[in-house]
């Protein structure tokens, strides 16, 4: 029985192994052929053109600006619906709002990307007086929307941790409430607002079918109001039709994701390990 | 030693908070009122508009048909059933390996660098967006182990997606199991195995449907990760082992077909109210399942 | 002269009476101790004497508080300037997760003191008034969180001594400290007893023998007795008083 | 109307009359998925026992597949490269014309070849220089590697050219954006393009079923069935190819909106 | 007839060695109480003598311990046999979340009894031998947690009966009980030794004199005293005994 039980905890291992292994194998080909820094800092992808171009640089930035868009608007808005949550609103209120959050976590991403096809991209349009309203703006306001689950949830946990003696103090030095929950509570529930960012950041840059359904998908170097391509679009919208080195390329792409994902995750653990290093 | 203000009476006078501290505390409540306020109205704003676009598409027709190219139609009883086996497939696989990596974190491992080696590469699952598991697994299962793009290969990799899931949710409860159950198990003669069948696993159970409710709503919201591996077939199969071998589309990413590559918005529309739907009771599963596990202890 | 004054005052948690018709009344510049068995009642009415009881749900309180003569339960009545006003220091020494420096300033910067030097100035008066300067002078910047408990619980005084309190409220000051610390607090609180006035709750008879003016004697929600130290511990003039201070019950 | 084909298949079968078993999977292009959805419907309904598998890939891995042999049929909205004829046999199944369509409000109703490219490529950036309003022109197109676009960027002669506003995935996605924006122009199979939106007429001459077969409606492109060469079909699969190619089959063809090449 | 013998035991946890050195021959059909301060290693001791000390990582023995001769540590032994004969108890009851007849039944379910008529014989045997079965015998298919802490605790010793033991270990098992499930407890004791051995841990003095007829007394991991309880009592040959059971230390 041990060893089956061995095995089954061997597959968590064996499949980040193998996960991996795959991204690398499939990812490095490409990059070997196009040389590292002509890929990560070209500014043109030409992958169907007689004489193509990989550069990922727009893909790269875009992905970047993307989430730095969306944590921008998502982690005020969801710290501040944490701290209510959390501190501020009355038991009734807080049961309603709660479970609210927690659909909208169980929204799936398509469902996202649809809303923001149909109401969003001919709003920003409007709005903006754009011609094209698929844009890097619609994408970071459907990211922005899709991360604000994982900010508020996890910040409300670190806020909930808070030792209620360190609020106590404040109010007892004459605090407002307001007062002991930014200048105490916040500041001692950082590293779990942190992770929640950083969680944030992950589920953003990782992406891809609803930013597929609002930016446009066109390989632009970022602009704010013009059609851009992330990073996990630029893999899932050519996969289906490339073939030999662009299909090759793509994978590069997706490597570089990977990477992406792979040092937030490392951060993640980090802040949390700290976290839990402190108790 | 301060001086204190009276007034006639004697009465020391309390002079109010100072007009700095008061605008400050009302403009952080108010901003605390708005984004609370934007959080519900974008969570009243969604869902009122799918079901406003949506449940007047949902017709019986759409619902208990397959698509015809022939006749024009389109319908959606495939990918209902499609949706179905996934879930079926990917659970009968991922709960005993889920639950077995469970039981040998807590029960069984004393390697501690395993262990942590094992609760790493976990939360590693976790993180990795589904996009990659898409990648991973049209290269791994559907290439590699050659299963084409069919509900088997998107139900591997769901597998893998989830069960990170099952695991954490599984471990969380087989740590509640109190130590005196084992002790007395074990101090009867049983073997480890016995005592888990017989008493760690039936006292654990609720963190085990917990853990299934959440994968089932990990599983019908996924699209990006069966787009490459699932694929979007529509046929009714003949049964599930039929089924298994073709490619078939789920619920979610039908709406992405249907939405984005046939400019079909109504029935995206209604297959977004469907999801809703699922995606309300299953938290509301969750929910009860949560209350019955406070209850318990 | 009487720093403050309760007339009939009640509490009851939901529906749970905590407080039953208490009229006390605290002098000025003098230690006054709460004492009784667990549950009684100590914790609570000290908290009503700076309003932290507002913070539980469900508190419901009648009959009056005066401090200074003024109502601190009237509606005008800003509970942030009386928290300044009345200072307090809990049980378990609760410094903030920043630095000594900051632990210090948190109350003045709160009210309205920026000024470097005026600050500097205020965090050393305060720690020299909680007999800590010359232990931490050196490590003002380091984290509160390394020092040793009775260090903190001193520090915490330190804390409230900065916004310039006329009372100090503290609930069971040194319940969670070493002897040696308990002592060098007791000896503190002799020390403040010449600027401030200082409210004490101890489960110790022994530590309010030793160092209160006065002494309270709480019992289920009622007080008891109340008199001078040194009366009430020779010769107490209610039964229940006697039963407790010689170790009948609780 | 699925009499009619029944009877054709039963002709050319080439088994005859012997009842055909096992599976056909298909796999590649997904403009092709109504005409092979259609195709593969009605041959189910003749053939009980045969299960045809499409497996919506894109031309490319489409035409992977064929050679690597793991689907029976590869399609591909595109023709075969030389370089891919050396080993892979290209059957044309139907042609689809490639549709230029703008939104309903626009005036516009004809635009020339040139006017079309000279849109693509950015030159003409306003309507007003093609007789419309005076807006800007929102060029929404295919991504790199989709047999629409390698069609259109090819006939137009914009190759590389184009400056598109968006790159959508689909046919529907395209025609889904034309839709919702007044500005819009782009380019779509005609067998899903409905009455959403305005096709225009490209040198004059209106997209159909007839000028794409006769070759006066330009921008088009054919739908290939690729195998591999040399090799004996199963007879299931040679079935199916031989059911898309016959005459009798013609209007299923139609019916998903594409021109049937047989004669 | 000594049922087991152990020599020259020693239990390292990790580098810290919590016993050292025990010779100790356990007489069959008697009660052998452990006495010893906290920490001293009573409840190591005891369960080294049906190896559930093999769960705890990083323990690491050395010595014999002889059951009926045969070493239990070699490596043939099967130890699921051991504990079935060598049964245990522990300090705090610890019946399973199940009817009272599943956790009877459990044992012997586990060792391969699944006729219904034997399983209830067994039942109530081992209820009847647990002095239980009169207050429970309408409950049976009832929850095990609703018994009182006194009848869980005889429940979990019918348990160990159930699969019909030589030696029954008991960890404390009466600490966490009321003065009258303890009596009903010791009494049930005295009942159990005419079929089995009893090896108790017990933090009390009195209650080791009461019932057992051979007393250990363990200190910092060594076994200083082991002689019949009288004698133990009366006149303990080593010094720290006596001051140990005149309450010097401990
Ligand atoms: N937040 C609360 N809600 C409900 N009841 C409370 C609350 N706080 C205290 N009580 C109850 O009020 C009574 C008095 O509590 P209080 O904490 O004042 O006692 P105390 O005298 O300080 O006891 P101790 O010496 O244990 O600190 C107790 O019965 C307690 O259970
Ligand atoms: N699992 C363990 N890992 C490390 N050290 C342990 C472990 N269990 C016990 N010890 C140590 O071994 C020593 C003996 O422990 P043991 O539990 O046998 O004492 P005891 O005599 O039963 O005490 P008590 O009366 O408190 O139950 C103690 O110092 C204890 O800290
Ligand atoms: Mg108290
Ligand atoms: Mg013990
Ligand atoms: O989907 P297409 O390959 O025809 O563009």
């Amino acid at each position: 029985m041990n060893t089956i039980f061995f095995l089954c905890g061997m597959t968590a291992i064996l499949s980040v192994v193998v996960i991996t292994l795959y991204m690398v194998l499939s990812g490095l080909p490409a990059i070997r052929e196009i040389g590292l820094a002509d890929f990560l800092f070209g500014k043109v992808w030409k992958s169907t053109a007689k004489d193509p171009q990989f550069g990922i640089l727009p893909f790269i930035l875009t992905s970047l600006y993307g989430t730095g868009g969306a944590i921008l608007l998502g982690v005020p808005v969801g710290l501040l619906t944490a701290v209510f949550l959390s501190k501020v609103a009355p038991r009734r209120v807080a049961n309603v709002v709660r479970p609210a959050v927690e659909l909208l976590a169980g929204i799936p991403s398509v469902v996202y990307g649809l809303i923001g096809m149909i109401v969003l991209v001919p709003a920003v349009a409007k709005t903006f007086r754009l011609a094209n309203g698929t844009s890097l703006f619609a994408a970071i306001l459907v990211l922005a929307i899709m991360i604000l689950p994982s900010i508020i949830s996890v910040s409300e946990t670190a806020l909930n941790a808070v030792p209620p003696e360190y609020e106590e103090a404040s109010l007892a030095l004459g605090a407002t409430k307001i007062e002991t929950i930014f200048k105490v509570s916040i500041p001692a529930a950082r590293s779990g607002i942190a992770a929640g960012v950083v969680l944030g950041v992950g589920r953003a840059i990782g992406e891809a079918m609803a930013v597929m359904m609002v930016a446009g998908n066109v390989a632009n170097m970022p602009e704010l109001f013009k059609s851009v391509t992330f990073l996990t679009t630029a893999v899932s919208k050519e996969m289906s039709y490339a073939s030999g080195l662009q299909r090759q390329a793509l994978f590069s792409i997706a490597l570089v994701l990977f990477l992406f994902i792979m040092v937030i995750n490392v951060i993640l653990g980090c802040i949390l390990k700290k976290k839990g290093g402190d108790k | 030693m301060a001086n204190y203000e009276r007034d006639e009476t004697g009465k020391i006078v309390i002079p109010p908070l100072s007009k700095g501290r008061r605008a400050y505390d009302l403009l952080i409540k108010g901003f605390l009122y708005l984004a609370a306020l934007i959080t519900c109205a974008l969570l009243v704003g969604l869902i009122g508009y799918i079901f406003y676009r949506g449940l007047p598409n949902i017709t019986w027709e759409l619902v208990s048909t397959a698509p015809s190219a022939l006749k024009d139609t389109i319908g959606i009883l495939p990918n209902l059933l499609n949706t179905l086996y996934i879930i079926l497939i990917s659970l009968l696989i991922v709960l005993p390996l889920g639950i077995g990596a469970a039981v040998y974190l807590t029960e069984y491992a004393t390697n501690r660098r395993l262990v942590w080696l094992i609760e790493f590469t976990t939360e590693t699952l976790t993180g990795i967006p589904s996009i990659i598991y898409g990648l991973v697994g049209m290269l791994f299962f559907v290439q590699f182990c050659n299963l084409q793009t069919s509900i088997l290969a998107g139900a591997l990799t769901l597998v893998v997606m989830i069960l990170p899931t099952i695991v954490r949710t599984t471990q969380e409860s087989l740590k509640t199991v109190p130590e005196s159950y084992r002790e007395g198990a074990l101090g009867l003669g049983a073997t480890k195995w016995y005592m888990i069948r017989t008493i760690i696993l039936p006292s654990s159970i609720d963190g085990i449907v917990t853990g299934c409710i959440l994968a089932v709503g990990r599983i019908v919201g996924e699209s990006a990760a069966l787009l490459f591996t699932a694929g979007i077939g529509s046929i009714i199969a003949k049964n599930i082992f039929a089924a298994m071998s073709r490619s078939g589309g789920t619920l979610s990413v039908m709406l992405y077909v249907y939405a984005f590559e046939r400019g079909e918005f109504g029935v995206a529309f209604a297959i977004a109210a469907i999801l809703m739907i699922l995606v309300l009771c299953i938290n509301f599963a969750a929910k009860l399942v949560n209350r019955k596990l406070k209850n318990k202890f | 002269m009487d720093i403050i004054t309760t007339n009939n005052l009640e509490l009851w948690y939901g529906s749970f009476q905590a407080l039953k018709g208490i009229d006390m009344k605290i002098p000025e510049h003098q230690i006054t101790a709460f004492i009784g068995p667990s549950g009684c009642g100590k914790s609570t009415f000290l908290k009503t004497l700076n309003r932290m009881n507002d913070l539980v749900p469900g508190v419901k309180i009648t009959g009056e508080i005066l401090y200074h003569g003024q109502d601190i339960y009237a509606p005008e009545v800003d509970v942030t300037w009386l928290r300044k006003r009345v200072g307090m220091v809990f049980q378990k020494p609760n410094p903030f997760p920043m630095s000594i420096y900051d632990n210090i300033a948190y109350g003045p910067r709160l009210h309205g003191t920026h000024s470097k030097a005026e600050l500097n100035d205020l965090v050393e008066q305060s720690l020299r008034g909680a007999a800590l300067w010359d232990e931490v002078k050196d490590r003002l910047k380091k984290s509160a969180l390394g020092l040793s408990g009775g260090q903190q619980q001193r520090m915490c005084i330190a804390r409230a001594l900065s916004v310039q309190p006329d009372v100090l409220l503290m609930d069971e000051p040194t319940s969670a400290l070493d002897p040696i610390s308990t002592m060098k607090i007791e000896e503190l609180m002799s020390d403040l007893k010449q600027q401030y006035t200082v409210v004490i709750v101890t489960h110790n008879m022994q530590q309010a023998a030793r160092i209160s003016d006065r002494t309270a004697f709480f019992l289920l929600g009622e007080m008891v007795e109340f008199d001078e130290t040194e009366r009430m511990f020779s010769m107490p003039s209610d039964k229940r008083t006697e039963d407790y201070i010689t170790g009948r019950f609780g | 109307d699925s009499g009619a084909p029944a009877e054709g298949s039963g002709e050319s079968s080439p088994s005859g009359a012997t009842q055909l078993s096992g599976k056909v999977s298909t796999n590649g292009s997904t403009s092709m998925e109504k005409v092979i959805g259609a195709l593969s419907e009605a041959f189910m309904q003749q053939n009980g026992s045969v299960d045809v598998t499409y497996d919506p890939t894109g031309s490319g891995s489409g035409i992977t597949a064929a050679k690597e042999g793991t689907a029976d049929i590869g399609l591909s909205s595109r023709a075969l490269k030389d370089e891919e004829t050396a080993d892979l046999e290209g059957t044309t199944v139907a042609l689809d014309g490639i549709a230029i369509i703008v939104n309903k409000a626009n005036g516009v109703k004809d635009l020339s070849l040139e006017q079309i490219s000279k849109i693509a490529t950015g030159e003409i950036s306003n309507w007003k220089d093609v007789g419309g309003a005076d807006a800007p022109i929102v060029m929404i197109g295919r991504e790199a590697g989709s047999g629409t676009r390698d069609g259109f960027e090819s006939i137009t002669g914009t190759s590389e050219k184009c400056v598109y506003a968006q790159e959508l995935t689909a046919t529907g996605a395209v025609i889904a954006a034309v839709e919702s924006n007044e500005n819009a122009i782009g380019y779509a199979s005609l067998s899903s393009v409905k009455d959403s939106v305005n096709m225009v007429t490209v040198d004059g001459v209106t997209p159909s079923e007839a000028t794409v077969l006769d070759g006066t409606y330009k921008v088009q492109r054919p739908f290939v069935m690729v195998t591999k060469k040399g090799e004996t079909l199963r007879p299931e699969v040679q079935a199916f190819i031989d059911f898309a190619l016959d005459p009798a089959n013609a209007e299923i063809i139609a019916g998903a909106g594409a021109v049937s090449v047989a004669k």
